[in-house]
Parts: structure tokens; sequence; C-alpha cells
């Protein structure tokens, strides 16, 4: 292998058509609330966490949609739960069950069972 | 005898604005120019927000036409003032001396093809909002082979300088997600996506039902518009745009894409504008007396618009500028001592 | 795909190539890239086809890779533009037909800057004439050497020896054609064909018995974009560009490429080798990669010129594969010789790529 | 007295027997199993409080007073109250005389457990005396509360809206067996007590039934039949007991010491969970309490259904009802066991995020966030997260706080680090105690002595779980309402009329009823609303919730506030920012804040800049 001192450079490009959703699917049926984001960013604005960190729940969703998951992590993992978001949501969604349910659909994939009924 | 009025465009609102003014107690002359009345809408197959058919508002209106006098496949020749009447030569070797002309001329959709980085008439499986609503009327959506993916885009034609159009075409936004849903309807299993620059759902019910293509049918939104379509190797389509909202750029294989034609300006509408020395918008839309005050007269005696001929407009707000069109006509005539 | 389609574009996008009479400027790079071109270019017209084809040692540089490095300023590029046009103007020549797609891109920009900017054509001229003591006219009609090759790609037909066919099956050969950014994509119509569906090489291809290939990423740029290729820190960019390329054209399974700029047949001959040797990845089959050609030397090549003296020998990318395919004979053991016909050293062969 | 039957035995007591030994080997084992799930520490801790004076006191206290006469049931609803006292201090009252009677006459007997229950059966009366009438007299008058009771019940059971319950709760087939045989018990033995009242002796209940029964029907075999469906009845409500909400009745009896030993909810079905668990009656007062309950599908996420859906480990339906829950207390707050609804839900919650959260939390950027110095002479106020999006609330304070000449400072200016009680509502412990901790060094360091608070929610948990030393944390309901009792705060009233809501977290969280009432009766005229103070209704915002979503919200809401404008007042007060939110929404009559009205009113509006 040559060292030409510059190599290729991963593709920015989003390709959402490999986007296989099953985990989707699961956050969909817990909370179906996460089709509903118009993506109008009141909750990033009015963020409680938004004020020290990268944390936008706007964002978060987006990334879920298209299938970038890892990017969550390091935005929800700062999440206080107050609920501001839920407050000024336009469409009403449920943000805290949402994000509760991506900490149990997501996440390192790793660990425990889900308690089944 | 009855007082002839000349209405051109025999669309929904010529047909209204015809109907109105003989309950009115005049004779419409009806021109159409195409073989059958009704214009766009005897094309389309369900109207949003409520998917009502197309046909159901159009029949009642083509099953009520007596006292009319209509002529399809018939132009109109030319257009001449003799004092205070406009002489109304047709095609057909018809003519007509009136007080009042109705120019209700509608408008032609986007040509597709303009639009040659989107492939249209090169790419088999791009196809254009009213195809997909011929297919709809026709009960079946042609099978390519394994459709799994398909895409609308928005704002074809419409607020693009390059093509010609600054304007906003208003009823695209809506239509593409009522067809994204009736497709949703028919094939469920199918993913769809829609690519806007703005979604302007204005009307009453359009945010119920982008609400309801988000929800029930889980159609997928993308902020950003298509930049160029190519083909693959097995005929599927490849779309690039930047999803705006995430910040970087996308690519997706589609196996079907549906180009949102906006409304252009009708073809023959400048030269009948030419002909009642009327002036044309800088959008090619006819300009009335007054947009706000008074959108269907036109800033010439005895001339009047209904409908689309004035820009973009939805069903409901045609069928009541022709009433409001009628209305002036009325007006008009009743006011100006007839000689 | 529909190809009445792409006709109907095609014919909208046909725009005026005198029959005669050019005044010809060459290319910085293409003589050391492509050595042979230029001069086949004008065997071709002068001698094939005899046409007047007048060129004068004095021209220059268009100033476009130091404008687009942003190295000079608009109006010194200007400034050398006028004096290329003030040489055809002196020369007596209306049709100014250029080499290089980059300046030509520049050429139909300052013409239209002229055009649309009265004044500054007015104070390119003060300063043309302050330097020089020139005086020019614009072109009446302006072309890249690529329009005139597709102009006469039917007379050049009728004379060809050798067709873009396999010779084995019958097949017409898999044909990727790449168009320089700067040929119509500014001015979709100053291009043969448009900027969406240019048509200059195409119609090349086809009248010489070729099949043109209409991948996904046919409209992409080949890579080279002047900041990211000239600065090697960005060459990673330009690398990753031409990979695109290749990947999205892959399963197509090319014969060869044929491109009419200047930069693009070196980026996508080069970077093949670059690309092999990090990922081991070839794209033309038995560890061949896919040879690319200028349009000159495709026309050489149909028209029965010897490969070596096509200059074929100087691509990264052993062309031999498709000498075999089209039935050109050749001499391996001429390959590197020289003029004189001694052995010039062999060069030595990349690890992941294979040549001859 | 004399004994009739020498044997001191007939077959007919064996259904009882064989029931009093099963239901009361149950209640041993259970009590062995709660016991063995406590914690060593809650075991200890339980054991102590046993010898502890004080606490037997309490405990024999609300032992009588709750398990025997239903104190908390007469408060609320004086013919419910009856029916449960009577019937559970009457059999009470006969099974203690009917012992006091075996221990005066035939002692030797006591260890039979039947003897005293059946005791009418093997005595015989050969003459009367005094004592002796004056047991038959007792006897027959406990037996006639009884049965007043069953009456009442049996009406219940048809027509409950008679004794004021709108909905009461599905019963189970055992729960249908247990009351059927519950019913039948005391007419049986009102009858079977007739048949041999002739010769064991009675009173005016029993004597009269005697003539009647000897009127057509002397035989002596008819009074075996008589006393075995009296026993059989017994026997078989022994034995379903523990399969029922009857098992209330034993299960109390460990409770209220369980209770009163103070030992917290830690599991979601063991140990002192159970106890509570098997504590429920059944009764349904839950499901009117419920706030949800204006929505018909949500009547079955009352708490009754949870524990029910516990007992029978249903995890799916238990889960959806524990997330479900606005958290409101009110439940709670008129529960008859007084069982922790909250407090079990949240340890499902807790267990589940435990289990099933698998994405980690990093509050480590809240270490930017240093500390202020503020001083022990300024008053440090927290508005919280919410204030920002209802900036009236932080506004009003300050201009009261000033209006006051109260220095102060503001905690949370550049936004506010969450209180954390929205994470603890959620389940996530360890998450909320980060935050706890971040606020505790926040507060502590700044100097200040008193922490003002305007929000419910923050206040709550700044008091149940900061423990913050040398600082007072004060609502600003209570603040205020001492800076009028100290005349620093000149207010007119406009006797404008007011209702005035309570938080969940305020009141029932907190026990704050009457500060805010004592301040806005200086500012206007207040009305009460149909249900308040400890029975307000939620606005239906909380943060409790989980899984309740906007649109279901939204009828709580209205339910809510429909029970705050029954006597039409003028505006609507909270002292809550979600409240003042959630109402915000729907109300057809202004919504304020406390602080808000009592700015509005401020005498001296010097410092009014509006």
């Amino acid at each position: 292998m040559i060292d030409f001192g510059y190599g290729l450079t991963p593709s920015a490009t989003l390709r959402i058509e490999n986007v296989q959703n099953p985990l989707f699917e699961e956050l969909h049926r817990r909370e179906p609330d996460v089709a509903k984001c118009i993506a109008c960013g009141s909750c990033t604005a009015s963020c409680s966490a938004g004020c020290f960190t990268e944390m936008s729940l706007r964002r978060v969703i987006l990334s879920l949609q298209r299938g970038r998951e890892k990017e969550i992590l390091p935005m929800l993992q700062h999440c206080m739960l107050c609920g501001k978001c839920q407050l000024v949501c336009p469409r009403g969604i449920n943000t805290r069950h949402l994000i509760l349910s991506i900490g149990k659909v997501y996440g390192p994939a790793d660990q425990k069972e889900e308690v089944r009924p | 005898m009855s007082e002839n009025v000349v209405v051109i465009g025999g669309g929904p609102a010529g047909i209204e604005a015809s109907r109105r003014l003989r309950d009115l107690g005049y004779t419409p002359i009806l021109i159409e120019k195409e073989p059958v009345l009704g214009g766009h809408l005897a094309r389309w197959d369900r109207l949003f927000p409520d998917g009502v058919e197309a046909r159901s508002v159009l029949d009642p209106m083509l099953q009520d036409l007596d006292g009319i006098k209509y002529f399809t496949d018939t132009t109109v020749s030319s257009i001449n003032r003799l004092k205070d009447t406009w002489v109304v030569k047709l095609s057909n070797g018809l003519s007509a001396q009136v007080r009042a002309i109705l120019l209700s001329t509608g408008f032609d959709l986007f040509k597709a093809e303009k639009k040659e980085e989107y492939g249209y008439g090169i790419y088999e499986r791009v196809i254009t909002n009213a195809e997909l609503e011929d297919w709809f009327k026709a009960g079946a959506v042609p099978q390519f082979e394994g459709v799994h993916t398909i895409g609308f885009v928005h704002c074809v034609g419409s607020r693009d300088e390059k093509a010609g159009n600054r304007q906003c075409s208003k009823v695209c936004c809506v239509t593409a997600v009522k067809q994204a849903c009736e497709f949703k309807e028919k094939h469920p299993e199918v993913t769809v996506y829609c690519f806007y620059m703005d979604l302007r759902m204005f009307g009453r019910k359009f945010e119920d039902l982008y609400l309801k293509a988000q929800k029930e049918h889980g159609v997928r939104f993308v902020r950003g518009r298509v930049s160029e379509v190519s083909e693959d190797i097995d005929g599927h389509l490849f779309v690039k745009a930047e999803d705006t909202l995430f910040g970087k750029p996308l690519k997706i294989k589609m196996d079907m894409l549906v180009l949102m034609c906006g409304m252009t300006p009708a073809d023959g509408t400048p030269e009948l504008a030419r002909m009642v020395s009327i002036p044309m918008g800088e959008d090619g839309f006819l300009v009335p007396a007054s947009i706000v005050g008074a959108p269907c007269i036109a800033p010439r005696e005895g001339i009047f618009f209904a409908g689309t001929s004035t820009g973009p407009k939805t069903i409901p707000e045609t069928l009541g500028e022709a009433s409001a069109a009628a209305l002036a006509i009325d007006r008009y005539l009743k006011t100006t001592a007839r000689r | 795909m529909i190809y009445q389609g792409k006709q109907k574009i095609w014919s909208e996008y046909q725009k005026e190539i005198p029959d005669d009479h050019w005044f010809y400027v060459r290319s910085c790079i293409r003589q050391s890239f492509f050595p042979a071109s230029e001069k086949m270019f004008l065997e071709i017209l002068r001698n094939r086809l005899g046409k007047d084809v007048y060129e004068t040692p004095h021209h220059t540089t268009c100033g476009g890779i130091a404008y687009h490095s942003e190295a000079i300023p608009q109006e010194t590029m200007m400034t050398i533009i006028a004096r290329q046009f003030a040489l055809m103007t002196e020369a007596g020549y209306e049709n100014y037909v250029c080499s290089c797609i980059t300046s030509f891109g520049l050429y139909t920009e300052v013409m239209e800057d002229w055009r649309n900017f009265p004044e500054l054509e007015a104070k390119i001229r003060e300063n043309l004439w302050k330097a020089t003591r020139r005086e020019f006219k614009i072109p009446t009609n302006l072309a890249h050497a690529s329009d005139l090759i597709y102009k006469f790609r039917n007379a050049i037909a009728e004379q060809a020896k050798f067709r873009l066919v396999n010779k084995a099956t019958g097949e017409p050969l898999r044909v990727v054609e790449h168009i320089g950014c700067h040929y119509a994509k500014m001015f979709p119509s100053k291009g043969v064909g448009g900027a969406e569906y240019p048509y200059v090489l195409a119609g090349m291809v086809e009248s010489w018995g070729g099949e043109v290939i209409d991948y996904p990423e046919r409209r992409h740029c080949c890579g080279f974009g002047f900041r990211q290729y000239l600065v090697r820190a960005n060459r990673g960019y330009s690398l990753s560009n031409t990979h695109k390329k290749f990947e999205s054209m892959e399963p197509f399974k090319p014969d060869m490429i044929i491109t009419n700029c200047p930069g693009c047949p070196y980026f996508l001959d080069r970077w093949q080798y670059v690309i092999a040797e990090q990922t081991g990845k070839t794209y033309g089959g038995n560890g061949y990669g896919i040879p690319v050609f200028t349009y000159e030397e495709v026309a050489g090549l149909v028209l029965g010129y010897d490969p070596w003296d096509l200059g074929l020998q100087t691509h990264q990318v052993a062309v031999e594969p498709l000498l075999d395919k089209m039935g050109v004979p050749y001499k391996p053991e001429d390959k590197y010789k020289g003029l004189n016909g001694k052995q010039l050293q062999r060069p030595e062969f990349p690890m992941n790529i294979k040549c001859c | 007295m004399k004994e009739r039957i020498l044997a001191a035995y007939d077959p007919f007591v064996l259904p009882f027997v064989f029931g009093i030994s099963f239901v009361i080997g149950y209640c041993l084992l259970a009590l062995f199993k709660v016991l063995v799930q406590l914690s060593p520490a809650d075991r200890r801790k339980f054991a102590l409080s046993l010898i502890t004076p004080s606490t037997i006191l309490k405990n024999l206290r609300d032992l009588f007073c709750d398990c025997l006469l239903h104190v908390k049931l007469w408060k609320r609803n004086k013919v419910l109250g009856y029916m449960h006292s009577s019937i559970a201090f009457g059999w009470f009252m006969i099974i203690v005389i009917g012992h006091i009677e075996t221990v005066l006459y035939i002692p030797e007997r006591l260890h039979k457990l039947y003897y005293p229950i059946f005791f009418r059966f093997f005595m015989e009366e050969q003459k009367q005396t005094l004592q002796g009438s004056f047991f038959f007299f007792l006897m027959d008058f406990f037996l006639l509360i009884i049965l007043s009771g069953i009456t009442l019940a049996i009406i219940k059971r048809f027509r409950s809206r008679i004794v004021g319950m709108r909905r009461t709760t599905k019963l189970t087939l055992t729960d249908l067996i247990g009351l059927y045989s519950l019913w039948a018990i005391f007419p049986l033995r009102w009858i079977a007590e007739g048949f041999t009242a002739g010769v064991a002796g009675g009173s005016f209940m029993t004597i009269p039934i005697n003539w009647i029964l000897h009127s057509f029907m002397s035989k002596p075999e008819n009074i075996t039949v008589a006393w075995w469906a009296y026993s059989l009845a017994l026997g078989t409500f022994m034995t379903v007991l523990p399969f029922t909400r009857y098992m209330h009745i034993p299960a109390e009896i460990l409770l209220i010491p369980m209770r009163n030993a103070g030992l917290p909810v830690r599991h979601t079905r063991k140990g002192f969970t159970l106890a509570m668990l098997y504590s429920c009656p059944s009764c349904g007062v839950c499901i009117d309490a419920c706030p949800m309950g204006v929505q018909k599908k949500n009547v079955q996420d009352a708490t009754v259904y949870m524990v029910r859906n516990l007992k029978r480990r249903n995890q799916r339906r238990s889960l959806e009802i524990a997330e479900k829950c606005l958290m409101c207390g009110k439940c709670a707050s008129l529960c008859q066991v007084q069982m922790d609804a909250c407090g079990i839900r949240l340890a499902y919650r807790t267990a589940q995020e435990k289990k099933n959260n698998r994405l980690p939390a990093d509050f480590s950027y809240l270490n930017a966030v240093t500390p202020q110095e503020v001083g022990e002479e300024k008053v440090l106020y927290y508005a919280g997260c919410m204030s920002s999006l209802t900036p009236v609330i932080s506004r009003s304070v300050q201009r009261v706080l000033q209006a006051a000449g109260v220095p102060f400072e503001l905690m949370d200016r550049d936004g506010a680090i969450c209180c954390g009680r929205p994470l603890l509502l959620a389940g996530r412990r360890d998450e909320a105690q980060q935050l706890i901790e971040k606020n505790r060094q926040l507060i502590e360091k700044s100097g200040a002595q008193i922490l003002l608070v305007s929000c419910a929610i923050c206040y709550r948990i700044f008091k149940e779980q900061y423990d913050l030393i040398g600082v007072e944390v004060v609502h600003y309901t209570e603040y205020f309402n001492r800076l009028i009792a100290a005349g620093r705060l000149p207010l007119k009233n406009s006797h404008e009329t007011l209702v005035y809501h309570d938080p969940c977290d305020l009141g029932r969280g907190c026990g704050i009823y009457d500060a805010p009432r004592q301040a806005l009766s200086q500012v206007g005229q207040l009305v009460p609303a149909l249900k308040e103070r400890e029975e307000s209704v939620c606005c239906g915002g909380s943060v409790g919730s989980l899984t309740l979503r906007y649109e279901d919200r939204e009828p709580i809401t209205r339910g809510s506030i429909e029970n705050l404008t029954a006597n039409n007042p003028e505006q609507i007060v909270t002292a809550c920012p979600l409240c003042l939110k959630t109402f915000g929404r729907f109300a057809p009559v202004p919504v304020r804040d406390f602080a808000e009205m009592l700015a509005l009113h401020l005498e001296t509006n010097k410092n009014d800049t509006k």
C-alpha cells in the first residue's frame, strides 16, 4: 500500500433507502407521535439541556428517521426530561415518552432483555 | 330575448360562471377549445382535502347546461371592439356581438420536460401528477416490477425563476400529500417520500391531511429540492437532493418519481389578451383592475376574469370567483345603458 | 430510458458551428498529458477533411488555471483573453476554436460578461491597448474542438477503418462519455445537447458504432476541481469524486471512457491507479482499468492511426484490451520506443492494476 | 347456663373449622412472606416500631378507628361509613361477646375454635338471669346492627348512586362468592339462633323468630339444618377470603403497624407493597377519584385495577397503568387503606427503567454552572425550568419581593438546571440524584438561608429529596403569606371572585392548602370549587404521566376546569407553572398565577412599570 499523503474520504451523502428500520418501527409502535414531527425546532429552542449542550430533539427524531441512530446518544444523554419540549410542541408530541421509548429501543445493543408480559 | 355574454374557456370557472349568468337571465356562449368541457377537472380523479371524486363536482355542473350555448373544439379567431360592444369571431365560423366577455382561460400544467434534470420523458419511471391522477382514475397504478419506494417532487416549475415561474402554484403541496396518501392507501407496503421546499398547507383541513400522511401513512417528508435524477442499470431512479434539515446531501434509489407540475398561464391566453388589449402580468397571468378589490374585473370595459387565468387557485376559490364574475357582469350590463 | 426524449432535448440545443476557417488555440496541459491529441485534431481537420485551421505560436494560456486557483484577478484573465482574440483578429479569422474546456468555459463567460457589462469590455480593450497596442474583435463563433469533431463525426465515420464495436461479438462497445464541467454546465445553450444530456461526445460515439452508457453519476465532476487537486491536502476530495463515478459506472461494465476536457481524462486515468493502490479495486475486468481517451484519440483510432503514434502509451491504464476488442493492430514491442525507434525505458508497473 | 350438647361437638361445625383454619394458616404464611421480603433494615425498623410505646398507641388507635369503626369513611360518606363499621364492629363485638360468654360460663371449652361462635347451639339456658339477658340483648343488638349494614350493602350493590358512588369496582367471580356468602352469614345466624332461642335463650331479635319458626316447623332436625347452613356460609366465606377483596380485613391488621413504622415502598409487589396489595378492599373510591376517569377508557387504569393486575402478575397491563398515571395522588389521599398508589407506580417505573433503559445519562456539562455568592441576607429565588415558558410568574415574584423590600437573587437567570422531579417520576432515580446533588451544591454554596420556589413540582422534590442543610425551602405561597401577615405587603382587595386550584404537588404533595387561600383572600373573594384541597382535580398537564397523549389530556383539563368554575368565579388562580399553562389553553375565565395575582393588587404601585 503506497502512502500518497491523501486518501478516499467517506461520502457525506445520506443513503436513506438502505435504512432498514425495524428499530424505528418498534419505536413508532411504542410512541406513534414520532411520525408527527414537523421539524419546527421549538423543542430545541426551549430545551433546558440545550443551553449547555448540543441536545436537539428535532435532530434526534430526524437522525432516527434517517437511520443515523449512532448520532443520537451524544445528544440524548444530556436530556433532563424536564418536559418543556412537550409544552411547546405545536403538534402535541409526547416528547418525554418518546425520549424514554428511544432509550428502550435504541442504545448500545448489548444488554438486558426487556421484561416480557 | 336575453342578452348574450361570451365566456371563453370551459373549465370549472367558465361552466360555473355560465350557469350563474343564465340564472341571472343572460344567454352565455361558452367556448372551449378541447373536445369536452371541464378543463383539468375532467382529467382529475379525486380532490383534496377529503378525496371527493372530481366527477361528483363536475357532473352536476355538466348536467345543468340548459340555456347555455356551448361550443367545444372551438377557438376564438378574433375579437374586435365595435362601439360599446365586442365582436367575437369563432373558429367554427360563428360570431357574436356582446357587451361583456369573460376570460376563464385557466392554466396549463408546467411542462415537466423543461426541468431536464428530472428526466421527464427520458426515464420511464418519472411521471407527472396529472399522469398519476390518470392512473388513479383508471383504477390501476401501473406495476413497475417491485415498486418499493416512490417519491413526490414538489415545486416542479413553481418558485423557480430558471423555469420561468417565480410564483407558487399553491395547490401542488396539498395535491402531493393527497396523492401520497392515496398511494399509501392502495399500496401500504410502498415507502413514499415527499421532497418539499416549504409545505404550504394554507387551506382548511390541509394541515389535517398532512398530519394524516405523517401519522397514519408514514409518508416521509424530506425538506430539500431534488437537484437531479438519473437512472441505474436496472432502470431504477437515483434521486439527489439536500436534506436541508439534516444539512447533508441525500441520495436515494426510487422506483418511481412523481413530479408535481405547477400551474403556468394557459398557452392561448396572451393571444386573447392581445385581442382585447389588456395587459399581461410579468408572471404571464392576466391582471385584474385590483388584485384585492376587484379580482374578476379587467382594466378594460366589458372584460371580466374568473379562475386561474389570473393566477393559481383551488377549485372552491375558482367556483366562488366564477359566481362573483357573473355578478360583476350582471352589474356592469345593468348599469351601462344599452343602445 | 426513452431515447426519443433525449433526442428531443438534443434537438433543442444545437449550436451553430461554421464549416471552415478556424483560429485554433491549444490547451496548457494537454500537450504534456496527451501529446498526440491536439496534433491529431489538426491532422484530421487539415489533412483528412481539408479544412482551414490557423494556429499561431504567439498564443498563450487563457489564464484559466490561475484564475480558477485565484492566483490572478478577473481583469488580468480577461486581458489575456483579449490578446488571444486580437491574435485571431490580426490573422483575419472570426471563428475561434479552443482545445481546452476550461478555456472554452472562460471564453463563454467572458463574452457573456462583456455582453452584459459593455463598460467592462471597454476597460479591457483599453488595458490591452495600453499593454500591447493591440485591438480585437469578439469572435463571431466560439467552439470547442470537440464541437468540430462532433460536427464532422459522420465524415470521420465514412473514412473509418475501425468502429467502436467488439470485433469478436459484433456488439457495440459500451462507452462512458464524460463532458468537462465547464463545457455546458455554466451556459447550457453553448454546448451541443445542453448541460443535462450533452450530445457532443454521445454523437461521436453513436456515429462511430459505440453505445453510450447513462449511469447515475454521469453528470458528476471528474474530481479535478483546481483547488481540490492543486492543494495536496485536498486531493482526497478529488480522488473521492472520481471514485464515486467509477463506483457508479461499474455495474454497466464500460469498455472505455471518452472525454473532451484536458483534466478529466488525466484524472479518470491516473486516479484509477491510485484507487487500485489504496483499495485494491480495479474497474475494467481481469485486473485492468477502464481505458480513458480524449475524443481526438478515439477519432484517431477509428481512422486507423497507429496507437503508439496517438500517444496511448502515455496512459496509465492499459489500452491494449480495448485495442484488442476493436481489432486495432498494434505492436506491443513498439509501445515504449522513441520517435527514433530506440527503446525507451519501460515504466515500473504498479502493484494492483494490470498494465502492459 | 348449661352445656346442652355434652360432646361439645356436632359435625356441622366442620365447614367453619375448615374455613377458619385455612384462613389463619394462609394469613400466617402471607405474614411470613411479607416479613421475609422486607429488606433487613426495614425489618429492623418495623420490629423496633412494634415495641415503641408511642407507635403502639398509634397502632391500637388506628386499628380501632380504621379497621373497626372506619372513621375515615364516616367522614367522607356517612352511609358508607355506617355500612362498613356496622358490619365490622358488629361482627367484632359478636365474636368478643361470644368469647366472654364462653369464658364466663364454660371456660374449659375456650380452646375449641368454634365454641364461642356456635355458643347458642351448645348451651342451654336453664333459668333467666339478668346477666344472661344482658348478653342475649347485646348479641341480638349487634346482630341487628350487622343486618342493617348488610341491608345497606345489598342496596348499594344494585343502586350504588344511593350511597354516592358513581362507579364501583367490577367484581371477580371469587369476589362474588365471598360477597354472597358474607351476606348469607348473618341472616342464617339469625335463623339458626332463632331455632335454638327456645332452649338456648334469646332476645328481641331471636325470640320472635323462634316463635314464628316454631309456629310452622318445630322438628328438631330443622335446627341442625339451620346451623349447618350458618356454618357453611362462614366456612365458604373464610375459605375464599384470601382470594377475594375481603383479604383486606386481616391484611390491614398488618398494614397499619407497617405504615406507622414508616416503611417506604421499595418494590412493585414484594414486602410492604404486598401487604398493601392484600389490603386493597377493592372499594373503588379510587375510580371516581381518578381525574382520568372523565374518559371511560381510562376507568380500567384506576388504582384498584393496578392492584388487581399486580396481584395477577399481568405485567403488560401493570406497566400500562403505571406509566399512564398522572401521579396526582388523589386516589391515595382518598384511599381507605392509604394505599401508596403513586409509590407503587413509581417503583414499577423505576424497575422498568433500570431493566430496559439502554441510553446512559451524562450531566457532566452541568459542571460549567458554578454557585453564585448570594449571602445570608438575600433570598435565593429558583424559578424552575417551566417558568421560562410562563415568565409572568418569575416577573411577578420579583415585583412582589421588591414591593416587600426583600433582597433576593435569581438562581437560574441563565437557564435552570431541572430540579430532578421529572426524571424521578420517569423512574430514573439515579439520574435524578445527579441533578439533585448538583442543585444542592449550588444552593448550599450560595450562602442563602431561604430558598424561594415558585414551582410546585420543584418545591415537592426540594422538600422530599434534597435534604438541604442550613437552607429553608419555602414555597412562594407560604412566603408571601408570611410577608402579608407581617404587614410587609400592602394589598388592595378588588373583591373579584376567585377560585384557587390546589396544584397536586403543592396540596396533596406537600400539604399546603391554607397559605395560598389566606393570601388570596386579601386580594379577592374566594369561592370554593366543587372539589378542593385534598380532593382537588389535577389539571391534566402533569409531568407524572408518561404515556397520556395530548388529546387525552384535554378532557382531563376540561373536567378540572369544570370543577373549578362550578361557582362561577371571575378568575382561576393557581400556584404552579404547569397548571397555569395547562388551564390557560381551555379556561373560559382568565387563569392567573398566585404571584401575578398579588402583584396585580399591590397597594403602592410605585415600582409598577407595567
